[in-house]
């Protein structure tokens, strides 16, 4: 018990140079976002990119979540997945335009929404333990669900299918003077542009949105319910309305990244938004960059993604280095890769429990 | 002899010093009380001794062994007791549950059982009641029983009457005298009149310092040194 | 004394009652209580007084009997609807949010009364005449040179005063303190009290205190009403009650009470 | 709904649950030999379940540490145990009944020391810092179990291993119709053992009850004069020796086992003790026994509604009885 | 010349399928120096092979598949470890128009409908499986038969080959039960086999579809089933899993590789020299790999233009030798066609694993695997 006090006194008013940090920290990884497609060149730094952008808005809702309200949900990765079966089996049954894109998006959100609502008010009163379990629960039935209807929603194998147009490589955006497609800085103008801005936008929006709440009213409630759910009744917050009320939203949220997903994949199965590996990777995320902070999910997200995408590079690099040195090359082997970040996570959490965000945020300004 | 001497007690919590230079010696047998006001360190001060914080410079001596850098359990079993501000209680646990816990044996003396139950009715009452449905009284009367069950050697007590009916301070008070005549007892209080009812010798708290010791007697007499050091005369 | 004293009761329990397993905590308790009048519950340890008033204030659902307010029955709601109807409590062991700063403590109440909790896209820093009222109750409780720290670093005297501030900063029509000034020194008690001598001054207020210190009660009762093994058993002028022998053989008196 | 409770409360209260899903399962199936063969197999399932549950119901219910660790105790246990007796081939397939036992619990037994231990080493290095900070329990155990499965992926390679099984324990006992694994008799047998050991543990000493105390106030319990940090290292030891016992079990009755064996059966593992009730070794059993019962009866009535059938149980339960059927702290 | 890439894309991390992963591309390397004879050259050019890791998920997979494409400029990708991941990754070759060469994934379906004309695929798949292990139960009349499969597409999608070789024959299924995916106890299903089962006339088999743990066969054969006359029958398996095959001596069954089985030179050279090599003999998706690179060879040889259009003109309807005898491409969807092998179980003590004894080869025109894709 003690042993949480003792860092407690940090000043919450103030503003420090940790919390200026931080932001230009997310700033920078904002802007190479931004110009992500001139700044690496090559398909996989792109595909990296726009995977930081979705992955960033889906760390944040549940940051929101869990950082700020307390709530543990394993179901997260369900809304997720809802948002992108929507779009996918719209695309797919509906037609490959944006008819498709929108109906079949909207109604994975709004089951999505009406989901979080009915799991929300049958079991946000229960002990916080049970509705993590009650969570992982119907989170494995869902995915159960997706694989019975195959039919609907091509089971184990997926389902893949093409976006509008405008969102695909073969399009040309924009035309030099012999009528190919024009090169901006080397990069070609193709639909693939189109559809990273277009990613990346919807991104950022629902990123602002999510932080504009936590520092709105509803924010400072959802930290006292956190904080002392009897107490925030008392004041005269109804807390089973305003849980109910976050697991609703971020669940729409996370959905709404599921869409932008499934449209920038042009493929979505249990493996790339149900699963519960993916799940795993969010809470990693949310613990690396910083519960409760917000920011931190840009900072989780970005490191985690690079993590997945570049580390068992570097481990190569690694394996190589030490080949003669008995049982070392075995453990830096590149497909053991999880290994290690598994060993970095527990430092972290031990080390860092605030995360890289929190960490920073809590170094105050000289007195 | 000495029950218990404070010698330049440091303590800091997290960053903050907390206790600066604590000093002051328990003699044994009969109640000292410690005085202060809210946040003066009172608590911070039984804790040290308890070794729920580690002071980080001073010395605690418990006749002739030094509690400081012992763990709190080695500590207890010295035979000292602790009663905290917050009570400590068990709540998922019987009011039974909580007591066996503060026997060494597991097993009660029956004739100290019927003792307190005598003092506090309410426990006999509730014994096999949760006790986090007790009141916050009964919470306190079950804090003290604890501490009491067994012979002990010295009784740290934090604010042991807040939120008991006058008949049940006036019962603690009796029960704390008789129990003196054995044991040592570091109290510490707000509620002057109890406080003087019980104490031999006193110290007062302020900020992290010891600023004054001496006997509860000398203190009583003395208002302007109590508006002074308690804002007593209010 | 103000005694002016309206027909109507702000707050009335009528055969309240609720049972812990076989135990009766509180037994029929019928009372009703005046705007302009603070009324102190006395009684000895496990009397029901704490349950009475989480009876009051929704923590627990009574197993008979009913709550009402300004004449509506509001038994059937939950704490946050009583809280909105206008009934305030402090409780006796404190209860913060810990990890939040005092400010921040106290502007969650300040939110609540203003209702705007429910603004998710408005920044909270926006509403600057809710900081100022914050800031207002962290002034008339002696807490402004704190403000900044968190709830749990406080020590206990000064979470006592935050826990008061907050009761105050829900601006409520019905009071309840409970045991308001438990733990708290002598320097730092009157402040208290004081405050809750400023709210009875308001006539259209009705405040209900659990005391046990006897000098605070003589010092700003109306009214007393005495509780013992959960029946209410007593309700008079302070000096009438005092004196009575009832009162003494169950409270005061030297050992006999239960 | 309350009459029906306090009926059922006169006459053993929820530990008749078993009893009436089986005759209600009776009544269904139509068929004795097969109602004996499913109820039998589902006890016996059950059993094997609450030997990989009753190490988490320790850790879990009473400690309140949420150990998503425990799964890899039992993957490694099952792991270590297959190694053992990939090693006893003589023993195991021996004509002697005697030599057969004695490899397997020769093989129980390294997985036991091996729990032992790493519950010590998991404890101490991962554990202590988490104490009743959930969520930093789910994260950094989750951690671990990520690093477990890829040391068992280091050591044993990824490719799913068989384990050998003693001979004695292999195939059934057939009377008629009814057909009974003898593995799964030795499930039984070694899963009412575990509980009777567990309960006396619990029961008739103060082990419980400093447990519960501890996770409640730490501090107090060690202003009492009790070593809580001892005490907390030996349950964890307890549970994690346990969770590699009943890993190594449950390797010996898949056949053929895969790093994720442990993951696999987590889930289970949770709801047999959350159905239970926190911190009760016989709410466990009865949420296994339960489970295992449900399992088989559902499988053979709707198989359709085999893979639900333990979420609608636990949500059922749960709804029924918030806290699970017989919690130890309320 | 310029060297030709070929990238490896297959799942080496984050499932237990990983190891699967390490045969096939162990077999794709030993086929590459057995083709050419331990130059790695091939018309003079050098073969460079890149290696991508699917991590088991199919976005990643997308990724690094685009990545060997684009980045790398890959001629041919090999891959795909799991048939779910690899569905993911059919589209990236029609959006590169390049070769992807699908070898271990299974499913039917990867070169079903969705797929397109840059897929070919040297894995068996799912039909292939079915039809043989119909085969191998010699149907007729006197068959009575009761399946058991996991409940998802995969099993579902089996069965239903299965039933599709037995029409006609006068065989009839009698009971299908489908359990979830990770069951393990299998107890529930069993007794309603046998209850369907047990009154039968003529020759009564419990034909099990199941892929992954939970031992099916060896918990049913428990049960003892020969005490109704019924008898057991399944797939073969990779290695490890026929350790448990053990329970069931003189089964019959198909399978599609076991080492002892196929007999070419090829296949004698890969035994040989994988057990000098790495002390095992090899196994399912060794033979496999093997294969898939036997074919890029051939390939890359008879094609007129080093490019996507001329490999797919070369191999649209090629044969060539693998350790498994010759394979065809099928010029309409790009599967391979290929034998299987019927087998009965033989129970060597001094073997670690139950031996799959060839019984006869089931040749491809004795199977009438369903056409996948029909928009050549
Ligand atoms: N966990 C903590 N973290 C930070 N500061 C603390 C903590 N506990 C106590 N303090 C600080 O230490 C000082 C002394 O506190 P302590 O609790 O010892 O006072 P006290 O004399 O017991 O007061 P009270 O009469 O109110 O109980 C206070 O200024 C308090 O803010
Ligand atoms: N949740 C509960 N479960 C069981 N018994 C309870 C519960 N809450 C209160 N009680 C019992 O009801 C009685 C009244 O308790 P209450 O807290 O109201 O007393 P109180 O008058 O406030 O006493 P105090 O002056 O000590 O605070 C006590 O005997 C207590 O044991
Ligand atoms: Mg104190
Ligand atoms: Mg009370």
């Amino acid at each position: 018990m003690t042993d949480t006090t003792s860092t407690a006194r940090t000043s919450a008013g103030r503003t420090s140079t940790g919390r200026h940090v931080v932001r230009l920290l997310a700033l920078v990884i904002g802007l190479a976002l931004l110009f992500a497609p001139f700044l690496f060149p090559g398909v996989r730094a792109l595909e990296v990119a726009a995977r930081i952008c979705v992955f960033v808005v889906l760390v944040a809702s549940y940051d929101l979540l869990i950082g700020y309200t307390g709530i543990v949900s394993f179901a997260h990765t369900m809304f997720f997945g809802l948002g992108a079966y929507g779009t996918a089996i719209g695309l797919r049954r509906i037609g490959e335009g944006w008819d498709g894109l929108i109906l079949g998006g909207a109604a994975g959100v709004a089951v999505a929404l009406v989901l979080a609502i009915l799991v929300g008010l049958l079991s946000l009163r229960v002990r916080a333990i049970f509705f993590a379990m009650v969570t992982l629960a119907v989170a494995s039935v869902m995915l159960v669900l997706a694989s019975q209807l195959s039919g609907l929603t091509g089971g184990e194998d997926g389902i893949t299918y093409s976006v509008p147009d405008i969102f695909s490589p073969a399009t040309a955006l924009l035309h030099d003077a012999h009528g190919k497609t024009l090169r901006l800085m080397g990069v070609r103008m193709t639909g693939k542009i189109t559809a990273y801005y277009f990613v990346f936008a919807g991104s950022l929006a629902l990123f602002l949105v999510l932080l504009r709440v936590t520092v709105s009213p509803l924010g400072t409630v959802l930290k006292a319910i956190r904080e002392n759910e009897g107490r925030a009744e008392a004041l005269g917050y109804r807390v089973v309305t305003y849980r109910t009320f976050v697991f609703g939203f971020s669940a729409v949220i996370a959905a709404l990244a599921g869409v932008l997903y499934a449209t920038w994949l042009k493929y979505t199965g249990p493996d790339t938004t149900l699963g519960f590996d993916i799940m795993v990777d969010i809470l990693l995320m949310v613990v690396i960059g910083g519960m409760g902070t917000m920011w931190g999910a840009v900072i989780g997200a970005a490191l985690m993604v690079l993590a997945q995408y570049y580390l068992r590079d570097l481990m190569e690099a690694g394996a190589a280095a030490v080949a003669n040195v008995p049982l070392l090359p075995d453990m830096l082997n590149p497909d053991r890769w999880l290994l290690w970040l598994g060993v970095v996570f527990i430092l972290l959490v031990y080390f860092f429990p605030a995360g890289i965000a929190g960490t920073l945020m809590s170094r105050e300004v000289s007195k | 002899m000495s029950a218990l001497v404070l010698d330049g007690v440091q303590t800091r919590i997290g960053r903050y010093s907390v206790l600066h230079d604590v000093s002051f010696t328990v003699p044994e047998g009969g109640v000292f009380v410690l005085l202060g006001r809210n946040g003066a360190g009172k608590t911070t001060t039984l804790r040290s001794i308890m070794g729920l914080w580690q002071p980080e410079a001073g010395s605690v001596k418990f006749g002739a062994t030094e509690l400081r850098g012992m763990h709190t359990s080695a500590i207890a079993r010295l035979g000292i007791a602790f009663v905290p501000e917050d009570m400590g209680i068990f709540r998922g646990l019987t009011v039974a549950e909580n007591m066996v816990l503060a026997t060494e044996s597991g097993r009660f003396d029956q004739k100290r059982l019927d003792w307190i139950y005598d003092l506090f009715p309410a426990l006999k009452k509730f014994w096999h009641s949760a006790a986090g449905g007790l009141s916050g009284g009964q919470k306190q009367m079950l804090a003290v029983a604890r501490a009491i069950i067994e012979p002990r050697k010295l009784i740290l007590i934090d604010e042991p009457t807040k939120g008991l009916a006058p008949a049940i301070v006036d019962a603690m008070a009796e029960a704390f005298r008789e129990i003196s005549e054995r044991t040592t007892i570091l109290l510490v209080e707000q509620n002057f009149e109890f406080a003087r009812s019980l104490g031999r010798d006193m110290a007062v708290i302020e900020d992290g310092r010891i600023v004054h010791r001496g006997s509860m007697d000398a203190f009583a007499e003395d208002r302007e040194l109590q508006t002074r050091l308690l804002s007593l005369s209010v | 004394m103000t005694h002016a004293a309206p027909q109507t009761p702000s707050l009335e329990t009528r055969d309240l009652t609720i049972r812990f397993g076989g135990h009766v905590a509180v037994n029929a308790v019928s009372c009703a209580f005046r705007p302009g009048e603070l009324t102190v519950i006395v009684g000895p340890n496990g009397a029901g007084k704490t349950t009475y008033f989480n009876l009051i204030s929704g923590q627990l659902k009574p197993s008979a009997g009913q709550v009402l307010k300004d004449g509506r029955d509001i038994t059937r709601l939950a704490p946050s609807g009583r809280a909105r109807a206008g009934i305030g409590r402090a409780f006796q062991l404190t209860n913060l949010f810990p990890q939040l700063s005092v400010l921040e403590n106290i502007r969650l109440a300040v939110q609540a009364r203003a209702g705007v909790g429910r603004q998710f896209l408005r920044r909270a820093a926006a509403h600057t005449e809710l900081t100022r009222k914050a800031e207002g109750y962290l002034e008339a409780t002696r807490l402004t040179g704190i403000a900044h720290q968190t709830a749990a670093a406080l020590p206990h005297g000064d979470q006592r005063k935050l826990e008061v501030a907050l009761l105050l900063a829900m601006e409520p029509d019905v009071f309840m303190f409970d045991e308001p000034t438990a733990g708290m020194s002598l320097d730092h008690a009157p402040d208290v009290l004081e405050l809750i001598a400023e709210i009875k001054k308001d006539t259209r207020r009705t405040v209900l205190l659990v005391e046990h210190k006897m000098d605070v009660v003589r010092a700003l009762a109306d009214r007393i009403i005495v509780l013992h093994n959960g029946t209410l058993l007593a309700d008079g002028k302070p000096d009438e009650i005092m004196n009575s022998d009832l009162v003494r053989e169950v409270y005061l008196g030297k050992r006999g009470a239960a | 709904m309350n009459t029906l409770s306090r009926t059922l409360e006169r006459f053993g209260g929820v530990n008749l649950l078993p009893v009436i899903v089986a005759l209600v399962a009776l009544l269904l199936t139509g068929s004795a030999s097969t109602w004996v063969t499913l109820t039998v197999a589902g006890l016996a399932m059950g059993m094997m379940i609450f030997l990989m549950a009753s190490g988490l119901s320790l850790v879990f219910g009473l400690m309140d540490v949420l150990n998503f660790g425990h799964s890899a105790f039992a993957s490694l246990g099952a792991f270590i145990a297959a190694s053992v007796l990939a090693h006893m081939g003589g023993w195991l397939g021996a004509d002697s009944w005697v030599l057969n036992i004695a490899a397997f619990l020769v093989a129980i037994g390294a997985a036991v020391i091996f729990g032992l231990i790493g519950g010590f080493l998991f404890e101490t290095i991962i554990i202590r810092p988490v104490y009743r900070d959930h969520l930093r329990q789910i994260l950094i155990t989750m951690g671990a179990l990520i690093v477990a499965e890829q040391i068992i992926f280091v050591i044993w390679g990824g490719s799913p291993i068989s384990v050998a099984r003693p001979k004695v324990l292999e195939g059934s006992l057939i009377w008629g119709d009814i057909s009974i694994g003898n593995y799964r008799l030795f499930a039984v047998f070694l899963g009412v053992l575990v509980y009777g050991a567990l309960h006396l543990l619990l029961n008739r000493s103060r082990v419980g009850l400093l447990i519960r105390a501890g996770v409640e106030n730490r501090e107090m319990v060690e202003a009492l004069g009790y070593r809580i940090g001892r005490l907390f290292i030996g349950v964890f030891m307890l549970g994690s020796a346990l969770a590699a016992m009943g890993g190594a079990m449950w390797g010996g009755y898949q056949t053929l086992i895969s790093p994720t064996l442990g993951a696999q059966m987590m889930i289970v593992v949770f709801i047999v003790v959350i159905i239970g009730g926190l911190g009760s070794i016989q709410g466990t059993l009865l949420g296994a026994l339960l489970v295992g019962l449900i399992d088989n009866y559902v499988g053979f009535l709707m198989p359709k509604m085999a893979l639900a059938s333990n979420m609608i149980l636990m949500m059922a339960i749960l709804l029924w009885r918030p806290n699970g059927l017989r919690p130890a702290v309320k | 010349a310029d060297p030709i890439k070929i990238a490896l894309v297959h799942g080496t991390s984050g499932a237990s399928f990983d190891v699967y992963s390490k045969q096939s591309e162990t077999g794709f390397e030993m086929g590459l120096e057995y083709a050419t004879k331990g130059t790695m050259e091939v018309n003079g050019h050098k073969i460079e092979l890149i290696h991508k890791d699917t991590q088991f998920k199919p976005d990643v997979a997308r990724a690094v598949l685009a990545e060997a494409y684009g980045d790398d400029d890959a001629l041919i990708a090999v891959g795909g470890t799991s048939s779910g991941v690899t569905k993911g990754m059919l589209p990236i070759a029609k959006e590169y128009k390049r070769i992807l060469l699908v070898e271990p994934a299974v499913a039917d379906s990867l070169t079903g409908p969705d797929s397109n004309r840059y897929v070919f695929k040297t894995s068996r798949n799912s039909s292939m499986d079915m039809q043989a292990q119909a085969l191998a139960l010699k149907p007729g009349k006197d068959l009575h038969v009761a399946t058991l499969a996991q409940d998802y597409a995969f099993g579902r999608d089996g069965i239903k080959a299965f039933k599709a070789a037995l029409k006609g024959t006068g065989a009839t299924v009698v009971d299908e039960e489908y359990a979830p995916i990770k069951t393990t106890d299998f107890t529930a299903a069993a007794e309603r086999m046998f209850n369907a089962l047990k009154d039968k006339p003529g020759r009564k088999v419990i034909l099990i579809y199941w892929a992954g743990g939970g031992d099916p066969l060896g918990k049913i054969a428990a049960m003892d089933p020969g005490r109704y006359g019924i008898k057991l029958s399944t797939g073969g398996n990779i290695l490890p899993a026929l350790a448990a095959y053990k329970a069931v001596p003189g089964m019959e069954g198909a399978t599609y590789y076991y080492y002892e089985d196929a007999k070419n030179p090829i296949n004698d050279w890969l035994v040989k020299e994988h057990e000098k090599r790495f002390g095992t003999p090899p196994d399912f998706f060794t033979a496999g790999g093997m294969a898939a690179a036997l074919a890029v060879v051939k390939a890359i040889e008879t094609a007129k233009t080093l490019d996507t259009e001329g490999l797919i003109k070369a191999m649209e309807g090629m044969s060539w030798e693998t350790p498994k005898g010759k394979m065809t491409f099928r010029k309409e969807d790009h599967q391979a066609l290929q034998s299987m092998y019927a087998f009965k179980i033989k129970v060597d003590p001094n073997v670690k694993w139950a031996i799959p004894e060839l019984t006869r080869v089931i040749t491809p025109d004795e199977m009438n695997i369903p056409i996948g894709r029909h928009d050549q």
